[in-house]
C-alpha cells in the first residue's frame, strides 16, 4: 500500500517536472511549481519526514509561488516563445550528470533498509538518548535546536542574508531609507468585499495557529521556521487584500526590519550566555541546574529567535516585492 | 579563554552582522564593520599561534561530542585560511569608506556593510568548520551575500553578472549537497574527521566516486577553475570596485581550501585509485587555465577585466599544485593562495582608487595616470611584478615552490609551462606601465597629482608592501603551508624542505 | 457499535472520493472556465467535508476529531472563497461564459458589461 | 540486485535531470529560477528517501514504538529548504531589477542589448 502511494506520488512529480520543461508561460510555470512543492510535501509525509513536509508545504507550495507571482505581476507575463534550436549542450550536460548520479546510486544501500550505515552510525544516538538528554518527544527538534544548533544558527543567518540581499537589490536609488512602500491610497481600484470579510475572520486564527506551531514544535511537527512562515502569511494575506499601504500602517517596515536582526541576535545571545560561563557556544545547560530543563529553556529561546527572524524576513521580502509591483502599476 | 578562541573569528562577524543592521548611520556601520573585521583578524592571528604551539584545537558546539554535534577542528590549515581571509577583509573594509561612498547610494550603505560582514562570516565559517553540512550552510551565507554585493555595481550589466553568478553558484552548491548526501548515505556521518576514517573502508565503491565527482565539480564552480569560470569575469568586472577587491582576494581562496580539504583530508585522494586520473585532470585544466586566462587578459581593454581573467590564470596555478598531489605540491598551492590574495587585494584596491578619480578602469582612460596618482600606480606595479613572479616579491616564492614541486615529480614540461605562463603575465602588466607612464595623453594637459583618499591609499600600499615583505621573509606563509600540507597528507617528511612547521614570528604580522 | 461506525465512515470516504472524481471529470470535460470552476468548486467542498467526517468517525479519542473539525471549518470558509476569487479574477480579466461547445461567448443580459 | 530497491533513487535522478535541464536550456530568467527550484527540491527528495526506514515511524518519540525513520536527514533538509527559498527570493529580486533595466527577462535579448553598447 505504502509502495503504491509512493510510486503514484513519484510519477506525479515526474509528470509535473516534465510539464514544467514543456510549458513556457510564466503563470502556468508558477502554478506547476506550486503543485510540485505540494506533491513533494506529500511525499515527505510518506517518508515519515513530517517536519520537512510541513516546511515544504509552507515554502514550496506557499511562499515561493507567491514570490514568483509577485515577480510575474511586476514584470508582466511575457510572451511565450517558440523553442529555438535543440539545446544540445544542455542535453549533453544533463545526460552526463544523470549518468554520474545513476553510477552513484549503484553502490548505495537499498532504499528503506534498516541496517544502512546512515541508520546505524550517528542517528541511533539521537533516537535512543534524546529522550533523556533533551527530554522532548520530537527528535527532529532536538537535533535541530540542540545537537546541531549551530547549523540552525547558520540557517537563520541564511534567511537573514536573503532579507538583506533583497533589500539591497531592490532599494531604489534616491529613495530615503530602505525599500519603503509609498503611501498611495486607493491603489486597489475595486474592493474585494467577500474576500476581505472572510480573511478578517481567518487572519486571527492564522496568527493563533502560528503561535501554536511555534510553541508546540517540541511535541509535534512544527517549530520556529514553520511558525514564522505561517505568521508572515497572515500578514501577507492582509496585505494582498487591503493593499500595501494599509498593511504597512499596521505592521511597519522599519519595525519588521529591526525584528529580523533581533531574532538572529536572540539566537546568538542564547549561545553567548553559555560562553560567559566558560562553556561551549550554545551549551544550554547554563540555563538551569537541571540539564534537561536547561535544554528546554534553550530550545524555547532559540526557536523563538528563528520564528521572529523568519516571520520578519518573509514579510520584508513581501513588502519589497509588492512595492515593485505597485511601482510597475503606477 | 583559550578554549573559546577557536570560535571567535567566526563568531565576531556572525553576531556583528545583525548588530550592524540595527545601526542607522552608514558611517557607524562602516566603523563597526571594520572594527569587527580587525578583531576577527586579531583572533585568527592568536588562533594560528595557538595551533602552531599546541596542534589541533577542538571545539564542540553545545557541548555535544564530535560525530553527534558540530565540531570545529582547527589545525594549521584552518587557522592559515582564517588568518588570510580575515586579514584581507580587515584591510579592505577599513580602506573601503571613500570608494563605497563614491559607488553606493546613501540608503544602501548600511546594508552594504551588513552584507560584507555576512560574507565574512560565511567564509570564515567555511574555513573553520569540521562538519561537511555546516560547510554547505556557511557556503550559502557567503554566496547569497556576494550575489547582492555584486549586484550593487553601477552598470546594469552588474545585475546580469550577479544573476549568472547566482545560477552557477547555486548549481555548484547543489552539487556539493548531492555529494555530501552520497557520502552520508555510505557512512552515516557528516563529521569530516569521522568521514575520513570511514570512507577508506568502503573500498572501490562507485558511490564514493560519484560523491567525490559532485563535490569537486561543485567546488570548482565556486573556485572558477577553467572551464567552470564563466561567472567570474562578469562578476569581478561589474561589481563595485571595493567588492571586487573584497571578493577576489578571498572567495576563491576559500573555495580552494574546500577543494584541498575534501581531496586530501576527507577522501584521502593521495592513497586512492582515483589519484592518477585526477592528477591529470587538475594539472591539465590548471595549465589550460593559466594560458587561456593570461591570453584573454593580454587583449582586454579594461584593466579590471584583465585582472579578473588573470585571477582565472592564477587559480590555474593553484590547481596545478593540487594536481601534483605531493606535500610539496599542496604546499606550493597554499603558498600561492596566500600570496595571490595579497597581490589581487592590492591590485583591486588600487583600481578602486583609480575608478574614483578617473571614473573607470578602461586602459585608454588611464594614460598618464602614473603622474596623476604616483603612489597608487606604484602599488599596481609592485603587486604586478609580484604577480609575474620576479625574485624579491611574494609571487616569486609561490612560483619557486610550484616549479620545485613539479621538478620533484620530474615533470619538466610542467615546470617549463609554469615559467612560460609568467611571461604572459608580464605582458599585461607591461601594458599598464606603458599606459601609465610612457603614453602621454596629448589632449590632456599635465594635471596635478590627485592621489587616492588616505585610508584607501594606506590599504593599497600596505598590501603592496606585504608583497615585498613576504617575498623576503617567507616564514609565515611557507612555514605554515608546509605544516598544513604535511598535516593533510599525514606525512612528516615536510621537514625535508627545511621548513619546520612551527616557529612563527609575531603572528600579528601584516 | 464499532462495526457500524466503520461502515458509516467507509461510506463517507467512498462517497467523498466519488464526488472528487466527478469534480475532476467535470473540470476536464466542461466547456468554459466558469462551468469547470463550478464543477470542482462545488464538489470539492462537499467531498472534503465527507472525507473529514469519515476520518472523524474512525478515531477513538477526542483530540483528532476536534482537530479535524477545525480543519473542516477552515475548508468551509476558504474553499468557496477561493472559488469566488478565481471567478472574479477571470471576469475581471475578460473571460466570458461560452456556449456548450466552448466555441463562442454567450450573449450577456442587458445591463451587464 | 533488486531493481525495486533503487526505484526511488532513479526516479529522483530523473527529477534532478529535468530540473537541471530547465536551468541550462531555458533562456527566460524566471524559468531558470524555477528549474533551480525543481533541481534543489529533487535533491531534498533524495535526502529524505535516504532517511526512510521500512516500517519506521515519524521520529517523534511515542510509547510503544521502537522503529523510527532517521531524523538527521530531516534536520539537514529543513535547513536546505530555507537555503532554497533564500536563493529563489534573491534571484527573483535580481530578475525584477533586470527587467526594469533591460525591459526583458530573456537571456538572449539581454545578451544582444549588452553587445550593442
Amino acid at each position: 500500500m505504502e509502495l503504491l502511494v509512493n510510486s503514484v506520488l513519484l510519477m506525479l512529480l515526474v509528470a509535473t517536472a516534465g510539464a514544467l520543461v514543456v510549458v513556457r508561460g510564466l503563470l502556468a510555470s508558477t502554478m506547476l511549481t506550486s503543485v510540485y512543492g505540494l506533491l513533494s510535501a506529500s511525499f515527505f509525509v510518506t517518508m515519515d519526514a513530517v517536519d520537512v513536509a510541513f516546511t515544504e508545504a509552507a515554502v514550496g507550495a506557499g511562499v515561493s509561488p507567491l514570490l514568483l507571482l509577485l515577480t510575474v505581476a511586476a514584470i508582466g507575463r511575457g510572451e511565450p516563445r517558440a523553442a529555438g534550436a535543440l539545446p544540445i549542450l544542455a542535453i549533453v550536460l544533463v545526460t552526463i550528470t544523470g549518468a554520474l548520479l545513476i553510477i552513484g546510486t549503484l553502490d548505495m544501500p537499498p532504499f528503506g533498509s534498516a541496517d544502512a550505515p546512515a541508520h546505524t552510525h550517528v542517528a541511533p544516538r539521537y533516537l535512543q538518548l534524546s529522550g533523556e538528554e533533551i527530554g522532548i518527544p520530537n527528535v527532529v527538534t532536538s537535533v535541530l535546536a540542540s545537537y546541531r544548533a549551530f547549523d540552525t544558527l547558520g540557517e537563520v543567518l541564511v534567511i537573514f542574508t536573503a532579507g538583506v540581499a533583497v533589500l539591497l537589490i531592490l532599494a531604489t536609488p534616491g529613495q530615503r531609507g530602505s525599500a519603503r512602500p509609498r503611501y498611495t491610497p486607493g491603489s486597489h481600484s475595486e474592493p474585494h468585499t467577500i474576500l476581505q470579510v472572510v480573511s478578517k475572520i481567518l487572519i486571527p486564527f492564522i496568527l493563533l495557529f502560528a503561535l501554536y506551531v511555534q510553541f508546540h514544535g517540541e511535541y509535534g511537527p512544527g517549530g520556529g521556521f514553520q511558525a514564522g512562515v505561517i505568521f508572515a502569511s497572515g500578514i501577507i494575506l492582509y496585505g494582498l487584500l487591503y493593499g500595501l499601504p494599509t498593511v504597512c500602517r499596521v505592521v511597519r517596515p522599519a519595525v519588521v526590519e529591526t525584528l529580523a536582526a533581533v531574532g538572529v541576535l536572540l539566537y546568538g545571545t542564547t549561545g553567548l550566555l553559555a560562553m560567559l560561563d566558560g562553556r561551549p557556544f550554545l551549551d544550554y545547560s547554563v540555563f538551569a541546574a537541571n540539564p534537561v530543563l536547561g535544554q528546554h529553556i534553550g530550545i524555547l529561546l532559540v526557536e523563538l529567535g528563528v520564528g521572529i527572524t523568519v516571520a520578519s524576513v518573509i514579510t520584508v521580502i513581501y513588502y519589497a516585492f509588492a512595492n515593485q509591483f505597485e511601482m510597475a502599476e503606477g | 579563554m583559550l578554549s573559546q578562541l577557536a570560535l571567535l573569528p567566526v563568531l565576531l562577524p556572525l553576531i556583528g552582522a545583525p548588530a550592524c543592521a540595527v545601526l542607522r548611520r552608514p558611517t557607524a556601520a562602516w566603523a563597526f564593520a571594520s572594527t569587527v573585521a580587525v578583531l576577527a583578524f586579531v583572533a585568527a592571528a592568536a588562533l594560528l599561534q595557538a595551533t602552531a604551539r599546541q596542534g589541533v584545537i577542538h571545539y564542540a558546539f553545545g557541548g555535544w561530542a564530535a560525530p553527534w554535534g558540530i565540531e570545529y577542528r582547527i589545525d594549521l590549515l584552518n587557522a592559515f585560511v582564517l588568518l588570510l581571509v580575515s586579514g584581507i577583509a580587515a584591510v579592505v573594509l577599513v580602506a573601503s569608506r571613500a570608494s563605497v561612498w563614491h559607488d553606493i547610494a546613501e540608503n544602501r550603505r548600511t546594508l552594504f556593510y551588513v552584507a560584507c560582514l555576512l560574507c565574512l562570516a560565511g567564509w570564515l565559517g567555511i574555513a573553520a568548520t569540521g562538519d561537511a553540512f555546516n560547510l554547505f550552510v556557511f557556503l550559502e551565507i557567503s554566496s547569497l551575500a556576494t550575489y547582492a554585493l555584486v549586484a550593487c555595481g553601477r552598470d546594469r550589466q552588474a545585475l546580469v553578472a550577479a544573476f549568472n553568478y547566482l545560477v552557477m553558484g547555486t548549481i555548484g552548491a547543489t552539487f556539493i549537497l548531492i555529494g555530501i548526501g552520497f557520502i552520508y548515505m555510505l557512512t552515516g556521518t557528516l563529521n569530516m574527521a569521522d568521514l575520513a576514517q570511514r570512507l577508506p573502508g568502503l573500498g572501490e565503491s562507485r558511490t564514493v566516486f560519484a560523491a567525490y565527482a559532485f563535490i569537486v565539480v561543485g567546488v570548482c564552480l565556486k573556485l572558477a577553475l577553467f572551464p567552470l569560470h564563466l561567472w567570474l569575469p562578469g562578476a569581478y568586472t561589474q561589481a563595485p570596485a571595493i567588492v571586487t577587491a573584497y571578493v577576489a582576494a578571498t572567495a576563491t581562496k576559500v573555495a580552494l581550501y574546500v577543494l584541498i580539504r575534501f581531496s586530501f583530508s576527507v577522501f584521502h585522494l593521495e592513497s586512492s585509485r582515483l589519484a592518477l586520473s585526477l592528477e591529470a585532470v587538475f594539472i591539465s585544466l590548471g595549465v589550460v587555465a593559466v594560458f587561456a586566462g593570461s591570453l584573454v587578459a593580454v587583449f582586454a581593454s579594461n584593466l579590471k577585466r584583465a585582472l579578473a581573467w588573470s585571477s582565472i590564470a592564477q587559480i590555474g596555478y593553484m590547481a596545478v599544485g593540487v594536481g601534483i598531489g605531493t606535500v610539496a605540491g599542496v604546499q606550493a598551492s597554499l603558498i600561492h593562495l596566500f600570496n595571490h590574495a595579497l597581490m589581487k587585494g592590492a591590485l583591486f584596491l588600487a583600481l578602486a582608487a583609480i575608478a574614483m578619480r578617473v571614473g573607470g578602469n578602461e586602459l585608454q582612460a588611464l594614460r598618464g595616470i602614473g603622474r596623476r596618482m604616483p603612489l597608487t600606480s606604484a602599488a599596481i606595479v609592485v603587486a604586478g611584478i609580484s604577480l609575474i613572479g620576479v625574485p624579491g616579491t611574494a609571487g616569486f616564492i609561490s612560483k619557486w615552490y610550484l616549479v620545485t614541486a613539479a621538478l620533484a615529480r620530474e615533470q619538466w614540461l610542467l615546470a617549463l609551462l609554469i615559467v612560460a605562463g609568467s611571461l604572459l603575465t608580464a605582458v599585461y602588466i607591461w601594458r599598464f606601465v606603458e599606459t601609465a607612464w610612457l603614453d602621454q595623453n596629448p589632449a590632456q594637459p599635465a594635471t596635478p597629482p590627485q592621489e587616492a583618499p588616505p585610508l584607501l591609499l594606506a590599504g593599497t600600499l600596505l598590501l603592496a608592501l606585504a608583497n615585498i615583505y613576504f617575498g623576503l621573509d617567507t616564514r609565515l606563509p611557507v612555514g605554515t603551508a608546509a605544516g598544513a600540507a604535511a598535516g593533510l597528507l599525514g606525512d612528516s617528511a615536510a621537514g625535508l624542505l627545511g621548513h619546520p612547521p612551527a616557529p612563527l614570528p609575531g603572528a600579528g604580522a601584516p | 457499535m464499532s462495526a457500524v461506525l466503520a461502515i458509516l465512515s467507509g461510506a463517507c470516504l467512498l462517497l467523498g472520493s466519488f464526488l472528487l472524481l466527478t469534480g475532476a471529470l467535470g473540470f476536464l470535460r466542461f466547456a468554459d472556465f466558469y462551468a469547470r470552476l463550478h464543477a470542482c468548486g462545488v464538489t470539492e467542498t462537499l467531498a472534503t467535508a465527507l472525507i473529514i467526517l469519515g476520518l472523524m468517525l474512525l478515531s477513538d479519542s477526542y483530540l483528532p476529531p476536534f482537530k479535524l473539525l477545525l480543519i473542516l471549518l477552515f475548508v468551509l470558509f476558504s474553499s468557496p472563497t477561493a472559488s469566488h476569487a478565481l471567478a472574479k479574477a477571470a471576469w475581471n480579466a475578460g473571460v466570458r461564459p461560452r456556449d456548450n461547445q466552448g466555441k463562442r461567448d454567450l450573449p450577456l443580459p442587458a445591463g451587464e458589461r | 540486485m533488486d531493481v525495486l530497491s533503487y526505484f526511488n533513487y532513479w526516479v529522483v535522478v530523473v527529477l534532478m535531470m529535468l530540473g537541471f535541464f530547465i536551468v541550462i536550456a531555458r533562456a527566460n530568467l524566471v524559468k531558470k529560477l524555477i528549474g533551480l527550484n525543481i533541481f534543489q527540491t529533487s535533491v531534498f527528495i533524495l535526502y529524505i528517501s535516504t532517511g526512510k526506514v521500512a516500517g519506521g515511524a515519524a521520529p517523534i518519540l511515542t510509547e510503544g514504538v521502537t522503529l523510527y525513520s532517521n531524523p538527521l536527514p530531516h534536520v539537514l533538509i529543513l535547513t536546505a529548504i530555507v537555503v532554497g527559498i533564500a536563493t529563489t527570493s534573491v534571484g527573483l529580486a535580481l530578475v525584477i531589477r533586470i527587467h526594469a533595466a533591460y525591459g526583458s527577462v530573456n537571456q538572449n535579448d539581454i545578451l544582444q542589448q549588452d553587445q550593442q553598447c
